[in-house]
């Protein structure tokens, strides 16, 4: 297999070392069966590196942060706070007090709906005003704006989407208008895989003057992700995707939007000074963290991000792109098998969703499961993506950094084997 | 878990369509997207027509097929002890060996038997028998609480 | 130090093994000084079998919740829904479904603020009503109500504190009335020890028709929690304090007022159904989850109510009682010490706030860290209380299962020497 | 951390008392309650007076003595210089070994370097330098941030 065309030789991407970093990558399932796991889209595995430094941490300097004079709670606000430097090193955000941590992606995009929702002027979304988002979205960026619209009365649009899986860009100036506030898309489709044209809309949005959201849960895990050369004003992420723990997520924003907007959540740490009366905020980005962070969880984040740095996103990048062509090739050969989303590995990450016949998907991966081989089958939380095709749900295989070309062969005989099951 | 009897229903289901009936209500499963519409008629206290419609896995295909098959011409109280006891045995988690009583009262049912270990499937198996009792519910007049 | 009264016995409780489990207490700091940990009202912490139960997960199990067929996705989902079975049997939930998993006690409190305000009839929070929390509240339960106050018109008033340290409940009857919407207090006071008097509060709410949010967060992990007996309709808490991971917290709600009441955040998980124009919603608890939840540390905070079950949540109040009587008479001999909160150890948790004649606490926490003592210096997020007290911070010393009496003596013979440096 | 030289300034404060001046703030470190009000009273670009009135920890309150003691009767731009030095020394993490030059700056201040390896003390340090820049961008009129 090492002949794969674009697939890097060992010595560039030791893939073999890498997976042994990796303690779930060993573990057998049904009867002795190694698992081949190709759910990366849904959550990442995490390797040793990321595991021992949440040990450590509870361990050898736990305690809470921010507060505290002695030892342990300046180790502990050391670690936070470094975690917050490498995150920010990672998106090359201008500043680290512009990377806010949340619990997962869907808080950071409803902080960001919420922020707006209680701004003032100019930001402020009311029943004057409208939303913008797609019809590829996950639903934790659909949701929050439907909620932001249902509360304030503004307006809910959305891109749709092609036949072959790519956002219709073709009515942008009725979609995106002058009374456009915001525009919240996702940068890499969790369901189809298609990278969206993101230049085209920012330069659009620009012209309105509206503010540009980008769900990035996608991309981060995959691709070099630098937020200045994106020119969005937010960008949000999701750390279990990316081999970081569960329980942290990241909202980035420009720095004068995080001074000018309002908190969201409050409580302790994002305040500076409070009376019965009233209280005044914290600079960010601590006036959007409010209570206990996820301390552990952003030190994991930052033991991760340092992992993947040392591979090197391009790396990564270059080998999840090498088999993803080799899948698409393959499982294009497959009678009955229809792609849902671009049908080509250009401009696409390593997420490939389809369907198979007319088994329907829960069966594809039930069956493929008792092989050992775990995928995903539902609507992904996009659900209007299902809706556009006119399908109830897809099976999607979705590749990460330890993927190999071998785990793409044994989906592909799992499928024949489902074929034969239910033919 | 695919036990011959369940691929025989999901190949050749019975009772599939939707005829004339008393209710009609409309089941989904919000977590893989699996739908039943779904209509009965009764004749008095007696099943005359369970009609069905929907999409979704095998699972629930087949559970509709035997759904049809075990309660139509049944009085409604023996479909109730049927639903009870094809309900006590999804929510078994695997462990409940299906004996000969349970086997006389659920029949082709009991095939499932193996899907109880797998929680994301139940709901599948359970679909079309959830809806058929919210529309029993509304046919008769009774004012029980959907239990999707 | 056996002799200690109401200290139990090492055959009912010892406290040697327990200290064992804890790999952080044999942490050294400052040259060879083994650290004396009496920070635990800011963060507990975590025995070696949370620890493992997170590495566990990690490595064996890890995948993500609630939508998928494959094995690792079922064990995750039966890990993490098992962990909501585990924290409802600790607190007496009548049902597990009225347990949510937020991510700190923080998120929990601004959940509630949010429903409120949200809510339609008969629990809108707005401008006819009135909000009422109490001064001794840590700034996690002012700052959300503050925050509602301000943005829904309603009227945010509260209870005061006595020269000694408890509520001040003589205006009880103008302070709650028939336009008050909700009551929302702390039953163990973070700063102060108080344990409050739950019973006249909920009866007064009662009468009014008033909802009643307890913050449990100083008293879940110290004393048995029964959300039937408390007759609250909400009660918060937070898991790092409980020896359990960051970034995991909860809310018990009343399930008829979960499935009255709307979502907060919006996203995966959280809905049934999705399209572009509109959304439904789960049942609860998930209506009140969305995203990828803090799955592995649901899974901690399940370990974490094992480890304390299994010692026993009476035999750790007891504990608790006889450490804090111990050291109130030990500190109350110190010349020039005052308490801040109740003098005596009636009705009060483990925790001691008090100031040193003038030098400030953060020189009494700087010398006192030299020694290796970790105790928290400031205002605790509780600064109206200071403000109450005219001083601008305190010292706390707060104690958990794991604290002995030769901690005590350490923190009396700490103090003698900043008395005598600073002299 | 604790230097004799600040535990003196400590116990006995230069300059503390509020008094004449041409513009007076209020700085508050948030996290441990630390509170300075401090006037500033210029004589052309030379600095009359500093006086201040404050609660705070040994540090933040020797800090304020240091101030006075080293900044008054200096011109601005001196007394900018030192601060700068000042500012730098308690940004080096403990990692600033501070020579025969920077002592001839700083005098008495250069026994905070300690101070620096504490982030928690750092602000407290700062507080009445970080407010004497404010009040005195006030006096001569301009329009710099505050920088709490
Ligand atoms: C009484 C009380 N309420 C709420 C909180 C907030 O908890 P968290 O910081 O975990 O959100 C704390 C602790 O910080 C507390 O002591
Ligand atoms: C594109 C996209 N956006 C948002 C999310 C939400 O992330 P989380 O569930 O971690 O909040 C996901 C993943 O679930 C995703 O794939």
């Amino acid at each position: 297999m090492t002949t794969l065309p674009g697939l890097l030789t060992a010595s560039d991407y030791n893939v073999e070392a890498i997976r042994k970093d990796f303690p779930l990558l060993d573990r057998v399932v049904h009867d002795g069966k190694k698992i081949v796991y190709l759910d990366n889209a849904a959550t990442s595995q995490k390797p040793r590196q990321v595991l021992d430094a949440l040990t450590e941490y509870y361990e050898q300097h736990n305690a809470n942060v921010h507060r505290g004079v002695h030892v342990l709670a300046e180790e502990a606000t050391a670690l936070y706070e470094g975690a917050r430097d490498k995150v920010a090193a990672f998106i090359n955000a201008p500043s680290r007090d512009e990377v806010i941590f949340t619990k997962n992606a869907s808080e950071s995009l409803n902080l960001v709906a919420n922020m707006l929702g209680w701004a003032d002027e100019p930001y402020r979304v009311d029943r004057e005003t409208e939303i913008v988002i797609t019809e590829m979205e996950h639903h934790s960026n659909i949701v929050p704006w439907q909620l932001l619209s249902q509360r304030t009365g503004a307006k809910l649009k959305w891109f749709g989407i092609t036949d072959d899986g790519r956002l219709d860009l073709s009515n942008i100036e009725e979609i995106i208008t002058e009374k456009t506030k915001i525009v919240s898309f996702t940068l890499v489709s969790n369901i189809m895989g298609t990278i969206n044209p993101v230049e085209a809309i920012i330069r659009r949005a620009q012209q309105v003057g509206a503010l540009v959201c980008i769900d990035a849960s996608q991309a981060a895990p995959h691709m070099v992700l630098d937020v200045q050369a994106l020119q969005a004003d937010f960008v949000a992420f999701t750390g279990h995707k990316m081999v970081g723990p569960t329980g942290i997520g990241v909202l980035w924003g420009r720095q004068e939007l995080l001074e000018d907007l309002p908190p969201f959540l409050g409580g302790g740490e994002m305040i500076e000074t409070v009376s019965m009366h009233s209280s005044t905020y914290a600079p960010a980005p601590h006036k959007f963290e409010a209570g206990t962070p996820p301390i552990a969880q952003a030190v994991g984040l930052g033991a991760a991000v340092d992992y993947l740095s040392a591979i090197g996103m391009d790396k990564i990048e270059a080998h999840e792109h090498a088999i993803t062509a080799y899948a698409m090739k393959r499982l294009g050969e497959i009678p009955d098998l229809r792609f849902i989303g671009p049908d080509t590995a250009e401009n696409r990450a390593a997420t490939i969703s389809f369907t198979l016949g007319d088994i329907h998907p829960h069966d594809v991966g039930q069956v493929l499961d008792e092989q050992g081989i775990a995928v995903r089958v539902g609507h992904h939380c996009a659900r209007p993506v299902c809706l556009r095709y006119g399908i109830p749900a897809t099976t999607r295989a979705s590749f990460y950094l330890y993927s190999t070309p071998g785990e793409v062969d044994a989906l592909v005989d799992g499928l024949e084997h489902v074929r034969n099951f239910f033919g | 878990m695919y036990q011959e009897v369940i691929l025989d229903h999901y190949k050749h289901p019975h009772g599939r369509g939707l005829r004339d009936g008393d209710a009609e209500v409309h089941h989904v499963n919000p977590t893989c997207g699996d739908e039943i519409t779904l209509r009965v008629k009764y004749d008095g206290d007696r099943i005359a027509d369970i009609s069905y419609e929907g999409q979704g896995c095998s699972i629930s295909q087949a559970s509709a097929s035997v759904l049809n098959e075990l309660l139509v011409g049944k009085e409604l109280e023996d479909a109730q002890k049927i639903q009870a006891a094809f309900l006590e045995l999804m929510q078994s988690k695997g462990k409940l060996e299906p004996d000969d009583a349970m086997e006389e009262i659920l029949e082709d049912a009991v095939a499932f038997a193996g899907v109880s270990k797998y929680p994301a499937r139940v709901k599948c198996a359970l679909l079309s028998w959830m809806a058929w009792k919210d529309a029993t519910a509304q046919a008769l007049g009774e004012s029980e609480r959907k239990t999707a």
